[in-house]
């Protein structure tokens, strides 16, 4: 299985130009966000100029990936070895950073402008560019050194920017986040150790030829799934999700909600898969707790009254179906067919979730923004006013919804066929519960908006950028549905 | 030779549209009606297209690969190609009747640009050439309904919207159970396979049984067979033209015809009579019809009397599609058009009552025939042919559905339909009792509720001639129903292409 | 030719109903003639089409393959329902005179009444023509249901309550016999996978359950032709539709029930089932009920278009008896039709006639009376077999069945005779009693009188086959002519001994008062059931919504653990890293 | 001398034992905060012992110097001459009088004891030696019950300072039981200076929260009631 995450030794060395690009990948977003700290941009066209090398960094690494397969590197420094790799998943889940990350800037400057936070402003840049940096190094990273460090990088980053409206709400959320990301590292750092100590190796693809089960590769499993799955947000440790959605800013809601928590959810997977090659329970477990997790949000989203806390609610239960995966991914005794379904429908979820979830941050907050509420009770008669910020709310929950043809119905597809093929109906049913109740608790949200009873007089106009971005995300979303075998495809290629 | 870019054409016509008038101003109305049109006519041009190469033998495919295993095929088959055909052609009088019905009216462009994508979901369920692609278009179909549903704003609408929601989507959830279990058990499955699903029907007799419920259980649902049927007379509080939609061709069809592909093309009916889920059907079918009779009866309002007998009527095709053999076959095929036609004239006719004189309730309704004589009669002929009499298109229904009855040793369905006739007599003659032979306003008695001359004729010529021009169909349907390219002989033609392959 | 015809035939009609719905909208009222010579000559095409000849077409376009023709049956069938039509739209005219000087005058209400007779007149004649030169069943059945549901409008013209109730009397049992037809056509058609009558016919014989679609299809079309039980609606519509629609309602309409019998039941066929023969007896059985029955009720009735209709019932039972033999005893069929044929021809105009003669007793020409009311009660006399055409067609009928030696049915038939003789005497007695001066008119006298002679020489117009009608001989006559003078004896013995006795006679409509009360309760039940239904709804509904709150109550309660789990996330994430732990340890040692 | 080697590194492994204890449980946050910078002197001292200069340095600037600092800038916004002493006037400003209710502790405590289970069974395996001997590395020993222990605390307290207190005592009983275990190889230094370096940052941005989050709202302590408001109605 390890040769799904790439762990596997390249065919071809990369080529000095890759070097650069790599290099470029990693360092350009902090470039440009200390740039913006500088320049503070408020018009939409700086932004997208920046954006384009780092976009362009990430299809010339693309087409690296497509002609020479897996790429290798690993450095020396001061005796610890870095190791980083390029397969399939990286070089997707790589694009899709970029992209929303684009997106979100884009977003920016027309929300800052509308909003007029004050000074702190400026630090989003360099947070927002912190961010991407971290996120790219953790798709790319190969050893749990350099994972270790660009998940704190990105942990850091992401809690600053989520302060960074500096209401005391945020604060505290922002507060608990910061003290239970710190402590899940921790744990993920104490499940390093016992790995470190018994088979003294940091590197992925050596730790998996010499892993074997036991209890150290349990133990360490188990403190490093408790970690990760505080900071991925996984069900019974989801609490510090919403209140941190609920009064962030809403580029910031969209990249945290869309990217970070699935890192995590990233690591997670691909350690367990290293270290738990032939267990049944835990993923199991993960995978009852995922159940568990699509209901629960799913009825925690239903009847908030609240619209960011809604779309906040809804991604523990989109991370559920993720989660729910898991047996299917890393457990034993599974059939090579489903198997493979099931690994297609878990990144077609999450890159039509990440999609599809900035998205809807950013529809939800440009009708917050636009109506000055909140509540879903202050959307009435929105429909009529703010169309296209409601089209694209839309579009997004079709795909959280999972209807076609959006990419979440396809993943959903995969998932489903993956679970019938395996029998496991008890997830079967979760993951179509977890349709109806999205269904509900989107739907709410138009039944509020089409209502023409409550008549409105004041909008706040929104910059076209803003609903340009969001709408572009929600239809990527939406096209990848039918269009799920391009990114697929990059999954199969991954050094087989 | 294969001319793939024809159902892609058609599939995009009405897309397209929806998109444009997505983007236009909302003032911009002459323009937004212009594209209406067209897009409504260039797409019966196409379609008419369809009907040609169909009738000539080919089977123009679109198709491409959406992940390993599962494709997105669009195919121009026989059976498709009629339910294309019927929403192309009430898309038109249905469009035109909106623009009249919603002269004057907010949110013209929300209601437009859905209305394109509700037909182009119709358009797709008809073209669909695997289950999976269908699926993709009845979802959205339930989705781009939704917005039509809750037109009005009310909080009824509202209300009704979510029932509206909750029976469909659950139904859908259901059905996409079905079809990953069928994609699960046979990989993907084209409709056009010749082999259908025998060869599982050894090892798989329980699970291939289980599938069925499921699809049909999902469809059921929007065919709003009983007791899945709770949505539609609730539906009811959506605009005329919706209400007519809804029922003609966009939902109600869309679920009969899903049964239609799933026991032909999928299953295949030898295969399905070998289960013996087709007499549970027929059961299921003839219980609908009858209490959708009844609760008809009870009705003091128009459109949901007309929505009760929605529910009965679809429930023809259904119970068409049970009877093994191909008269059966026939008055299934044949119901889905005719009732459609039928039906879509009642709709626009209730609509123009409530526009034009505000009547709503059925014993307002008395000596309207003077008032409004063309809508009256053209509700006549519609009400004439629910009964299922001569000339009006549905006596041929019923008589084939008899005949097919007849022929698969089902007596009892002839029961079902005698009383189902005699019921629906029961329900559409005091109507029309009321509409000529009664005095009221017309007359000098009392007033009517809410009278506004729209129109130098009884009421404004959009509104009034869709509903004369599908009138005039419905009659000529059965009048001439042995013409070439008459529904009838259109559907004996799908039907002996599913008995003589 | 033939075809120019028949398509006059349909669409003059057609016309003439056109016509009147131009004139509604571009004559005022006050100049507005309802019944023009369009609307007078609207069945005469169909008259000349019955005297072109035989004749065949087929239609492959019209429904599902039409097929018409004229042939033994349909011609003669043809010629005395249009002619009937014609003579009645000519005495209708005169008949209206007096509605239409008051429409004219400004009566809304008899404008709108006139104006919706004189639309749906030419569209009941029409679907009355359709159904006799069909051959197929979907032309045939449309005709029918034109005819019957478009004469709902002749028969509610005054729309005054009795009117209404007769209406609804004939729209109820019209409704319920499309019901029978259509199954009974569905249910042979289905099983002998035909659209033709002919097939319809051959395939009952054939049927296993031949004897059952017979049923049905008997049934259905004895709404019409006032089988017993199922008559009750002629003494109800009768007496309240205009005379002239009267006329044609008891002449040709309820003929088309008849026809239906003679195309669609197996009559004559060889070698039929038991249950077809049984199934005749049953027919026999209940015809001559309805020839006594309908005589013994008929003669109480007051007015005299009821005591008409009774009649009417009367001769239809004797007919039912005549065609029942057809399955019964199916070697007399071939003889006994023409005689068949006749006698409804005979029947048809005569009826037409005594209908027609109701209004000259009400508005009397100033002619002297004893020829009057000689010449009202001469086509009743010929009812009776006493003289002229009615003679010939007893006999007809007669001699067919002697040849067959079917004396008890002959015996049957002579003493219904009788009972038409009384119901004659009464009719006309009545009308004597009830006689009104003035007001006469000459399109009605004058249509009156046509109808009466052509109903007496009915053999000579009628276009039977060769030697299908034979004279009675001079020694058959008394057998024939007894009746008549027996019947009115026995109507004014009977009639001066109730003068004394006084007695309360039975309502028109009979059975229909025993019906209405049970279809009431019926419906009643029905409401309590609905009722019923309902309120178990909305207890269910209730208590779904009840139980619905109580769970959203909980369910927010539940969600209130949200926020525990936010308090506790890094305990819980300590109890995740045990279980997980544990998990995988305890897998691992098995 | 091997004796010797391990009385030293008995004494350090239960001087921080006992450091850690008392600052993880100490009500007073001063004194806790001071125990704290005593705490990680003596970690500066193990990692010296531990021939991990470079990280003795790290130690002592970042953890002793830097957390500490940052400690005790947090609890300047508790003096009672502060700006926001009105809010609490009636809380004693240095003191946690927080009381938990004794399911709370008790569950925490036995996660506590769980969590130690749990490692020291892994341990079991790294370290075979240690199932004869326990007592050979006691600094091992000690960094077990220190990180189960602060894990606990950090799960018990409510205080936000007294959490971070925790944290940063679990991360130091973390990186004390990946020098013990793995050793002082360049991988396990990188990781732990890494670690350091967060723990620094994640204390440093604590502190300016909790002093913003006391001086806007008076709060020193993440409370349930502001989760009241989502739920519906």
């Amino acid at each position: 299985m390890t040769w799904r995450f790439g762990l596997t030794e390249a065919t071809f060395e990369p080529l000095w130009l890759t070097h650069w690009v790599l290099a470029a990948t990693l360092a350009l977003p902090i470039l440009f966000g200390l740039l913006g700290a500088l320049f503070s941009p408020r018009r939409t066209l700086p932004v997208a100029l920046v954006c384009v090398p780092i976009l362009l960094t990430g299809v010339l690494l693309l087409m690296e990936y497509q002609q020479a397969g897996l790429l290798r590197w690993q450095w020396q420094v001061a005796g610890v070895t870095v190791s980083l790799r390029l397969g399939g998943v990286s070089i997707l889940m790589l694009l899709v950073t970029q992209w929303v990350g684009a997106a979100a800037a884009l977003y920016t400057p027309g929300h800052l402008r509308l909003t007029n936070p004050g000074k702190q402003a400026r630090w989003l840049w360099p947070l927002m560019g912190v961010l991407i940096s971290a996120l790219s190094l953790i798709w790319l990273a190969a050893d749990l050194l350099t994972l270790y460090a660009a998940l704190e990088l990105m942990g850091l980053a992401a809690v600053g920017m989520l302060l960074l409206s500096g209401k005391p709400a945020a604060l505290q959320a922002g507060m608990r986040y910061l003290l239970l990301a710190l402590v899940g590292s921790l744990a993920y750092l104490l499940g390093v150790a016992l790995i470190l100590g018994y088979w003294g190796q940091l590197n992925l693809q050596a730790l998996a030829e010499v892993v074997e089960p036991g209890p150290v590769a349990w133990i360490a499993a188990a403190l490093i799934g408790a970690g990760l799955a505080l900071k991925a947000a996984l069900f019974p440790l989801h609490g510090w999700l919403t209140p941190v959605h609920e009064s962030a800013w809403t580029p910031v809601s969209a990249l945290h909600a869309a990217l970070v928590v699935k890192a995590s959810l990233f690591i997670l997977l691909m350690l367990w898969n290293i270290l738990l090659p032939s267990s049944l329970f835990a993923p199991r477990f993960v995978a009852w707790l995922g159940m568990l997790a699509i209901v629960w949000g799913g009825l925690v989203a239903w009847r908030s009254d609240s619209l960011k806390t809604l779309v906040a609610s809804s991604t523990v239960a989109q991370l559920g179906y993720l989660m729910v995966a898991f047996p299917l991914i890393i457990g034993p005794d599974i059939p090579p067919l489903p198997k493979a379904l099931a690994w297609e429908g878990f990144w077609l979820q999450l890159i039509g979730h990440a999609l599809a979830k900035a998205a809807m941050f950013m529809a939800a907050g440009n009708l917050i923004l636009a109506t000055g509420e909140s509540s879903l009770k202050g959307l009435a008669g929105t429909s009529r006013r703010l169309p296209l910020s409601l089209l694209i709310f839309g579009l997004a929950s079709v795909t959280l919804m999972g209807l076609p043809p959006s990419s979440g119905f396809t993943a959903k597809w995969l998932l489903l066929q993956a679970m019938v093929m395996t029998q496991q109906w008890v997830a079967v049913v979760a993951l179509l519960m977890g349709t109806l109740l999205t269904a509900a608790y989107v739907f709410r949200v138009f039944r509020y908006s089409f209502d023409e009873t409550a008549p409105r007089h004041h909008y706040q106009p929104l910059a076209p950028s803003m609903d340009l971005v969001a709408l572009a995300l929600a239809l990527a979303a939406f096209a990848l549905g039918l269009l799920a075998h391009l990114p697929l495809a990059l999954l199969q290629g991954g050094g087989v | 030779m294969n001319a793939a870019w024809l159902p892609l054409a058609t599939l995009a016509t009405s897309i397209l549209a929806a998109v444009v008038i997505f983007l236009l101003p909302e003032e911009s109305r002459r323009l937004r009606t212009g594209i209406n049109l067209a897009a409504a006519v260039s797409k019966i041009i196409l379609v008419a297209l369809m009907v040609g190469r169909v009738s000539q033998g080919y089977q123009d495919t679109f198709s491409f690969q959406i992940v390993g295993g599962i494709d997105f095929v669009l195919r121009a088959d026989a059976l498709g190609v009629m339910f294309a055909g019927l929403s192309s052609l009430l898309w038109l009088c249905t469009t035109i009747y909106a623009i009249g019905y919603l002269e004057g009216a907010a949110n013209r462009k929300r209601f437009f640009g859905f209305f394109s994508l509700c037909v182009a979901s119709t358009l797709g369920i008809a073209l669909a050439g695997n289950l999976f692609t269908f699926l993709i278009f009845y979802e959205m179909l339930t989705l781009s309904t939704y917005p039509l549903v809750v037109h009005a704003g009310t909080a009824k609408a509202l209300a009704a919207g979510r029932v509206y929601l909750r029976y469909t989507l659950t139904g859908g959830v259901v059905l996409l159970l079905g079809t990953v279990m069928l994609y699960s058990l046979t990989g993907d499955h084209s409709f056009a396979s010749e082999r259908g699903l025998a060869p599982y029907l050894n090892d798989h007799r329980g699970l291939l049984t289980l599938i069925f419920v499921l699809l049909v259980g999902g469809l059921a649902v929007k065919a709003a067979m009983v007791p899945l049927h709770g949505w539609l007379p609730r539906a009811m509080v959506a605009p005329a033209p919706v209400s007519a939609l809804l029922h003609a061709v966009a939902v109600v069809k869309a679920g009969a015809f899903g049964i239609m592909r799933i026991i032909y093309d999928l299953y295949g009916i030898e295969l399905s009579v070998e289960l013996g889920v087709t007499t549970a059907l027929a059961i299921a079918a003839s219980i609908t019809i009858i209490y959708g009779s009844l609760r008809a009866i009870a009705q003091h309002e128009l459109k949901p009397r007309l929505a009760f007998s929605t529910i009965s009527q679809v429930s023809y095709v259904v119970l068409g599609v049970s009877l093994f053999g191909p008269f059966g076959t026939i008055g299934a095929l044949v119901h889905l058009l005719h009732q459609g036609l039928m039906k879509v004239t009642l709709f626009f006719c209730a609509g123009n009552y409530a526009e034009e004189l505000g009547i709503h309730r059925i014993d307002e309704m008395d000596g309207a025939g003077k008032r409004m004589p063309l809508t009256s009669i053209a509700f006549t002929v519609g009400a004439l042919g629910m009964i299922g009499l001569p000339p009006v298109a549905g006596f041929i229904t019923k008589w084939y559905l008899g005949i097919g009855a007849i022929q698969a040793d089902m007596y009892w369905v002839v029961v079902v339909l005698v009383a189902s006739s005699t019921l629906n007599a029961l329900y559409f003659l005091p109507i029309v009792h009321r509409l000529w032979f009664r005095q009221g306003p017309a007359h000098g008695f009392g007033e009517w509720p809410k009278e506004q001359r729209l129109g130098r004729l009884e009421t404004h010529g959009w509104l009034l001639w869709p509903a004369v021009f599908t009138a005039m169909v419905s009659i000529g349907a059965g009048l001439l129903a042995g013409l070439p390219f008459s529904p009838l002989d259109w559907a004996t033609r799908v039907a002996i292409g599913e008995y003589l392959p | 030719m033939m075809t120019l015809l028949l398509l006059a035939a349909l669409l003059w009609p057609l016309c003439a109903a056109g016509n009147v719905v131009w004139q509604a909208y571009q004559t005022p009222s006050a100049r507005r003639n309802y019944f023009p010579l369009v609307w007078l000559t609207a069945s005469w095409p169909a008259l000349l089409l019955a005297y072109g000849g035989e004749a065949h077409w087929s239609i492959a376009a019209w429904m599902l393959g039409g097929e018409w023709g004229l042939n033994a049956i349909s011609r003669p069938w043809l010629a005395f329902t249009a002619l009937l039509w014609s003579v009645a739209a000519v005495h209708g005219r005169g008949y209206f005179v007096a509605e239409q000087a008051k429409a004219q005058a400004g009566d809304q209400n008899a404008e709108r009444r006139l104006l919706r007779l004189a639309l749906f007149w030419p569209l009941t004649f029409v679907g009355n023509v359709l159904l006799i030169i069909a051959q197929d069943i979907a032309s045939f059945y449309l005709g029918f249901a034109l005819m019957t549901f478009a004469a709902y409008a002749l028969v509610v013209h005054s729309g005054s309550q009795q009117a209404r109730l007769g209406a609804r009397a004939y729209l109820i049992l019209a409704v319920i016999g499309e019901g029978l037809i259509l199954g009974g056509l569905l249910w042979a058609a289905g099983t002998a996978e035909t659209f033709m009558l002919e097939g319809v016919r051959e395939g009952i014989a054939a049927a296993d359950h031949g004897a059952m679609m017979a049923l049905l299809l008997w049934l259905g079309f004895g709404v019409k032709a006032g089988v017993i039980g199922l008559h009750v609606w002629l003494p109800l519509a009768h007496p309240v539709a205009p005379a002239p629609a009267s006329a044609v309602l008891s002449g040709a309409m309820i003929k088309a029930g008849l026809l239906g019998w003679l195309y669609v039941l197996p009559l004559g066929a060889e070698e039929l089932s038991p249950g077809l023969t049984l199934l005749g007896n049953v027919m026999l059985i209940a015809g001559i009920a309805a020839a006594f029955g309908a005589a013994l009720l008929g003669v109480w009735q007051r007015h005299p278009k009821a005591v008409l209709a009774y009649s009417s019932i009367s001769q239809m039972g004797m007919l039912t008896a005549m065609v029942a033999t057809g399955l019964a005893a199916p070697a007399v069929w071939p003889l006994l039709l023409p005689g068949v044929i006749l006698f409804a021809a005979h029947h048809a105009l005569a009826k037409g006639a005594l209908f027609m003669g109701t209004t000259i007793s009400d508005h009397m020409p100033r002619w002297p009376k004893p020829l009057l009311f000689a010449l009202i009660a001469l086509p009743g006399v010929s009812l009776t077999g006493a003289l002229a055409a009615g003679m010939i067609s007893k006999w007809g009928v007669k001699h067919a069945l002697y040849e067959m030696d079917h004396t008890y049915l002959i015996m049957l038939l002579t003493w219904a005779a009788i009972g038409t003789a009384a119901l004659v005497s009464v009719c006309v007695w009545r009308q004597w009693q009830q006689r009104q001066q003035g007001g006469s008119n000459a399109f009605q006298w004058g249509a009156w009188l046509v109808a009466l002679i052509a109903a007496l020489i009915t053999p000579l117009w009628l276009p039977l086959p060769e030697g299908s009608i034979v004279p009675p001989p001079l020694t058959e006559w008394l057998g024939i002519v007894w009746p008549f003078p027996v019947g009115v004896l026995l109507f004014v013995s009977v009639a001066y001994w109730l003068r004394k006795v006084g007695g309360k006679a039975p309502p028109a409509g009979d059975l229909w008062w025993l019906y209405s009360p049970l279809a009431a309760h019926g419906v009643k039940l029905a409401q309590a059931i609905g009722t019923r239904c309902k309120a178990v709804k909305g207890a269910c509904v209730s208590v779904a919504l009840a139980v619905e709150q109580h769970s959203m109550g909980q369910l927010t309660r539940l969600l209130s653990s949200e926020a525990w789990m936010r308090h506790h996330g890094s305990g819980l994430m300590m109890a995740f890293a045990v279980v997980v732990a544990l998990l995988l340890i305890w897998e691992g040692m098995r | 001398m091997i004796a010797s080697f391990n009385l030293i590194e008995g004494g350090l492994a239960l001087c921080l034992c006992v450091a850690a204890l008392a600052c993880l449980f100490d009500r007073h946050l001063l004194r806790a905060s001071c125990l704290f910078v005593v705490f990680a002197l003596f970690m500066t001292l193990a990692w010296w012992w531990l021939e991990a200069p470079w990280l003795a340095v790290a130690e002592l600037i970042l953890g002793a110097l830097l957390t500490g600092a940052s400690l005790f800038y947090a609890l300047r916004a508790y003096r009672p001459n502060g700006a926001a002493s009105s809010h609490r006037a009636n809380a004693t400003p240095h003191y946690d009088s927080f009381r938990g209710s004794w399911p709370h502790g008790l569950t925490r405590a036995l996660l506590a004891l769980a969590w130690c289970f749990m490692m020291w069974g892994a341990i079991r395996f790294v370290m075979p030696e240690m199932v004869y001997s326990p007592a050979e590395h006691p600094l091992v020993m000690a960094a077990v019950v220190i990180a189960a222990t602060a894990m606990g605390a950090f799960a018990l307290h409510h205080h936000l300072l007294r959490r971070l207190l925790a944290f940063n005592i679990l991360g130091s009983g973390v990186f004390l039981l990946l020098a013990g275990m793995a050793g002082t190889e360049e991988g396990a230094q990188a990781l732990i200076s890494v670690g350091l370096a967060i723990a620094w940052l994640g204390s440093l941005l604590g502190a300016l929260l909790i002093r913003h989050l006391f001086l806007l709202e008076g709060k020193n302590a993440l409370s349930l009631d502001s989760q009241t408001k989502e739920q519906p109605q």
